[in-house]
């Protein structure tokens, strides 16, 4: 171990966690473990901390995020069993204090006597592309092909201004920090506003005591406020509330963001929130889609207004809304995607 | 010569000592906000150190060159910022008779420089972030300008070593009240801070830097550090008088004057809110600019006076 | 590093921005063109006046007017490509030329 | 000379300085990326195209107009130096430069630019 | 020899910008990345503030720096929204009339510099101990005042005429409203567009200076939309 590793072997362990639905209560407390830093992405951290049992459908997800950690990394089963083909990974046992084996497990690896997990999936690009059409971008055209291995993005509406440019689809989650666990949006975006929601999987249904307002301090830029709810009654302290409110919460969250049919808001889902952490509101429901709620809003907005509903509204939002599976079948009627394929000439 | 060798080394200490201090400082707020975490006077070695045995990452198609260049020009652009700060009388590194001016193409740097951080990894989140930071780091130069402008004109010179010596009876803090605080909102955009941190936030994972990995996130961090150490000098410079004080040499006032300024930025970026884009926008051109407008008039009047 | 020297090189930036704002057939890559010309004629402007002017004060200032034109262009420049986009999604300088009739 | 000196002087030393981060005193493991490793972080998801795109700015009027706005600090440095010297005068030129160009701030908030397109 | 001194680092300070100035200002039409060109432009400004530093004009030097920074960001913004493939992905030539603009360029800068070289410069270098600065600003409030406030009313007419092109609210509603032609069927393709295309095309065919047209309205096609149009001014050309 050379003496940068030494160092390194002392700092807390940067961790990324997978969560799944059965995740137990502990692992929002792992914030206030100083052994550890959770990093809100896996290029920051050294171990994939998988929480709890994964749903199936949910796998292929989770190699992605795997294999997207730098070396040299280590994968961890939390309250779960390794699965194919994690054979390589670590299990706590039961009883096992998971801060001092996230700390060997480290230790192992700074120290060369555990092997870096190697990728998961195959090592090719996400399209045949190389070599073909007149700059070897894998089609024709100056728009067309695969560079790289990836088409590029396609000319489509823009809802607020109606410049058409270039729309990004993707499908988002279910381990991205700021939404809630599980859940997968497919969304389309023109900049950063939101253009086409459609649900691939709803969030799970646990009942994590105080989620959402944690969440929306994170989003409201105010972690270590966050943090602090994790404090056991941080939520009847006096003085916290303050600096809550002297932050400039209130202004900040916008009037009328993500109103439901019954007249609440953010904000005033917000507030309830404050004054009871662990009762969330729960709106009138019905109608509503997450189409309504997030189409045309500029990110930080559209990711309080998901946070601002506990996970059981939000399934039941889920539910009203378009699922993946419709989109696909609309986006073949429109036919938006054949008219940008650009038969036209890059090279002369 | 001589002259110039120990101004660069004083900068070389300042930046050093003002890095260092800057990331045990995060960690004692953190620490008492929250109520937990570690802090320890190496614990900022040890958090870097991890990035240094990490691999560096790349993604698809990325911009190689640019990725460097913002890393690289974010560092040197801060050190720069910090090399007009006169270390005592005529002892800066860059003794340039337009300082002020100088600081503000450094600003406009930062701005092209965060952007290009996250242009290059070809990542939405990145994308996302570096385009948000730009609508917010250009127009929050413009009350940072406006007060730059001010202290300058008690002074007559935008000579940063004049506009020190010009506080020699009182401070630019006390004379211009309103400096002060909306230069600290310029302090907090510059380091990617709290209330305006657009660029690397919590809901994009990370922003312009979620793709970082490796030296890369080493090299962004300092980077970032290293320009609130400049921040803080400057603010020091410009309005709490830079080296002027009692007893102790100059450029240990610097450093204390940087220190506290540095302690001031950190705790309000752990405590106010950032706004939804649109909303800062709208915050920075209806109400911070008419106020830099109003610090400006101030301080006309009262050089006239 | 004389006068002469200052102004070929001046020349030389003049000649690229020709070049582009020529060859460029994107209405904002023409204008890259234009602003490089201005950048050698700023070059040039400076020259003049630290060399044969004496340092006259209305040389400093034909450098912040040439700067000044350079905002204008942008500006102006932007909004056109805007609007023009808006009416033709078109970013070449043939969308504008069809605006004529 | 110095100052341009000075410049090139630190930032040679930044570049240095983030060169041998990479250098990488401690990492022996310098392997590339892989594939799967280079896909951009969407939380486990898979993206359909490139992020680097015709990107939507919102704010694309505000730009142009804090162009020219800003156009107005090349008059101002060297106004406040000689504004103790000219006096009132001084002072009035200004505010009515500044109140010129106030105007199309007012005209552009009024015409919604600082808002989200 | 004034403040511009004539020591040997000045002279390699200024060849080293001014190499790089150039260097960088050809770049920017040689690169398919849009933000490496305009960054690239960008450094081009930025050396020139330097030479200009070195030239004692700290002012106009520095600020080149600081507003040409802002304005390379804004055009950095405006080439990435409205450039097809802006991060050069697929390598790209969007040029035409090539060997002509090069022969142009190479002409201008024969010319000028010939034009440098014949000529007789008077020597008024700056004198050693003067307050530029200073100057500028007496000059600014003083003689030049009404250049002063001309140039207030000019960013002003910018600012609004800029806003008011742009800007997608405005009196008379949308500003795009009516931009496409309705379609011939419902929620086809806007009518009306492949007469347009064909119209400019043999409209221009009759003016002067527009031999290149036709070559061009073929490239054009590549920004085309639409992949039909796009295929027929192709066959037409």
């Amino acid at each position: 171990m050379n003496w940068i590793a030494k160092l390194a072997a002392k700092a807390p362990v940067p961790i990324f966690i997978a969560r799944g639905p059965d995740a137990p209560d502990e692992t929002d407390r792992l914030h206030l473990n100083p052994a550890l830093t959770i990093v809100d992405t896996p290029r920051a951290a050294s171990i994939l901390l998988v929480a709890g049992t994964l749903p199936h459908a949910l796998k292929m997800y989770l190699h992605r995020l795997h294999d997207q950690l730098p070396h040299p990394r280590a994968t961890v089963f939390w309250h779960s069993s390794p699965t194919e083909p994690f054979s390589n990974a670590v299990e706590i046992a039961h009883g096992d204090d998971l801060a001092s084996v996230l700390l060997r497990t480290r230790a192992a690896l700074l120290g060369g006597e555990r092997a870096s997990d190697a990728d998961v999936l195959p090592d090719e690009p996400a399209n045949e592309w190389q070599g073909v059409g007149p700059h070897g971008q894998g089609g024709k055209g100056m728009m067309g092909g695969t560079p790289y291995g990836r088409p590029m993005a396609m000319t489509d509406d823009d809802i607020r201004d109606g410049l058409k440019l270039d729309a990004y689809t993707a499908e988002f989650g279910p381990f991205l920090p700021m939404l809630p666990a599980g859940m997968i949006l497919k969304l389309t975006l023109q900049g950063d506003i939101i253009q086409d929601v459609a649900v691939v999987s709803p969030p799970y249904e646990d009942a994590r005591k105080g989620r959402e307002i944690r969440a929306l301090l994170r989003l409201l830029g105010l972690p270590t406020l966050a943090n602090r709810m994790l404090v056991e009654n941080a939520h009847r302290d006096a003085g916290f509330k303050r600096l809550v409110t002297l932050s400039g919460v209130r202004m900040a969250i916008p009037p009328d963001l993500g109103r439901t049919h019954d007249g609440s808001d953010v904000r005033s889902r917000f507030e309830h929130l404050l004054k009871d952490p662990f009762s969330p509101q729960k709106p009138h429901l019905t109608g509503l889609d997450l189409g309504d709620l997030l189409e045309g809003r500029e990110w930080q907005e559209a990711m309080l207004i998901l946070n601002s509903f506990d996970n059981v509204s939000l399934r039941k939002i889920c539910a009203n809304t378009r699922t993946n599976a419709d989109e696909d079948s609309s986006e073949q009627t429109s036919g938006g995607h054949e008219n940008m394929d650009h038969s036209a000439h890059g090279g002369h | 010569m001589m002259t110039f060798a120990l101004a660069f080394a004083i900068l070389i200490l300042v930046l050093a000592l003002g890095i260092w201090f800057a990331a045990v400082l995060d960690g004692v707020f953190s620490r008492q906000l929250s109520g937990h975490g570690t802090v320890g006077l190496l614990a900022p070695f040890h958090a870097s150190a991890v990035y240094l045995t990490q691999q560096r990452l790349r993604t698809e198609a990325p911009d190689q060159l640019n990725w460097f260049l913002s890393i690289a020009g974010y560092l040197s652009v801060a050190a720069t910022g910090l090399a007009v700060v006169p270390f005592g009388p005529d002892l800066a590194v860059i003794g340039l008779d337009t300082s002020v001016v100088f600081w503000g193409a450094c600003e406009s740097l930062i701005v092209v420089l965060v952007f290009l951080h996250g242009w290059s990894p070809n990542a939405p989140l990145s994308l996302i972030g570096a385009y948000r930071y730009v609508a917010i780091g250009l127009p929050i130069m413009l009350p940072s300008m406006f007060v730059l402008i001010a202290v300058a004109i008690p002074a007559q010179s935008l000579d940063l070593r004049d506009i020190v010596a010009s506080q020699e009876t009182v401070w630019n803090v006390i004379r211009q009240p309103l400096g002060l605080p909306l230069f600290l909102l310029l302090g907090l955009s510059l380091t990617l801070r709290g209330p305006f941190d657009y660029a690397d936030s919590d809901d994009l994972a990370g922003g312009t830097s979620a793709e970082d990995s490796g030296a890369n996130r080493a090299g962004w961090q300092v980077a970032r550090l290293a320009m609130l150490v400049g921040f803080s000098a400057v603010a020091s410079a410009a309005f709490l008088g830079g080296y002027l004080g009692p007893v102790l040499p100059g450029f240990v006032w610097v450093i204390i004057k940087t220190l506290v300024v540095m302690a001031i930025v950190i705790g309000l970026s752990h405590l106010l809110v950032r706004l939804p884009v649109a909303r800062m926008l709208g915050l920075i051109w209806k109400i911070l600019l008419p106020i830099s407008f109003l610090d400006l008039l101030w301080a006309g009047l009262v050089a006239l006076a | 590093m004389t006068l002469t020297a200052i102004l070929i090189v001046a020349a030389a930036l003049f000649g690229i921005g020709l070049f582009g704002a020529l060859s460029q057939k994107s209405f904002v890559m023409l204008m890259m063109g234009l602003e490089m010309m201005l950048n050698g004629t700023l070059l040039a402007a400076v020259g003049f006046w630290a060399f044969t002017l004496e340092g006259a004060p209305k040389g400093q200032l034909l450098a912040i007017l040439v700067m000044a034109v350079m905002a204008v262009e942008l500006a102006i420049g932007f909004a056109l490509v805007v609007a023009v986009y808006r009416k033709r999604e078109a970013d070449v300088i043939e969308g504008i030329g069809t605006m004529k009739q | 000379m110095t100052v341009v000196l000075a410049v090139f002087l630190i930032i040679g030393l930044s570049f240095l300085f983030t060169a041998g981060l990479r250098a990488g005193v401690a990492v022996d493991d310098k392997r590339h990326a892989t594939y799967p490793q280079q896909r951009p972080f969407l939380g486990g998801s898979d993206p359909e195209t490139h992020a680097l795109q015709r990107f939507h700015i919102r704010y694309y009027t505000m730009t142009l107009l804090f162009v020219a706005f800003e156009m107005e600090m090349m008059f101002m440095y060297p106004w406040a130096v000689v504004f103790v010297e000219e006096g009132p005068k001084a002072l009035a030129e200004m505010g009515m430069f500044l109140a010129i160009l106030s105007v199309g701030i007012l005209y552009g908030w009024k015409e919604g630019i600082f808002e989200w397109e | 020899m004034g403040r511009i001194g004539g020591t040997g680092m000045t002279d390699l300070l200024f060849y080293a910008l001014s190499a790089l100035a150039i260097w960088s200002g050809w770049r920017v039409f040689r690169v398919d990345s849009m933000i490496r060109a305009t960054f690239a432009l960008m450094v081009s400004f930025t050396s020139v503030g330097g030479i200009a530093v070195l030239m004692a004009a700290d002012y106009i030097g520095v600020a080149t720096v600081f507003m040409m920074a802002v304005e390379m960001m804004v055009m950095g913004l405006f080439m990435v929204m409205f450039m097809m493939n802006p991060a050069g992905l697929n390598p790209m030539q969007m040029v035409h009339q090539y060997k002509f603009s090069i022969a142009a360029g190479v002409l201008g800068f024969v010319g000028l510099a010939t034009a440098v070289l014949l000529t007789n410069f008077p020597d008024n270098p700056l004198p050693e101990n003067r307050d530029t600065l200073r100057d500028l600003g007496i000059e600014l409030l003083g003689g030049s005042m009404l250049i002063f406030e001309t140039a207030g009313v000019t960013l002003l007419a910018t600012m609004v005429g800029a806003v008011a092109l742009s800007s997608r609210r405005g009196r008379f509603g949308d500003s795009d409203a009516g931009a496409a032609p309705p379609g011939l069927h419902p929620g086809g393709e806007p009518a009306g567009r492949k007469v347009e295309k064909g119209g400019g095309h043999g409209g221009h065919g009759g003016h002067g200076g527009h031999q290149m047209n036709m070559e061009k309205t073929k490239q054009d096609s590549s920004d085309d939309p639409h992949k039909g149009h796009g295929n027929m001014s192709e066959t037409e050309a």
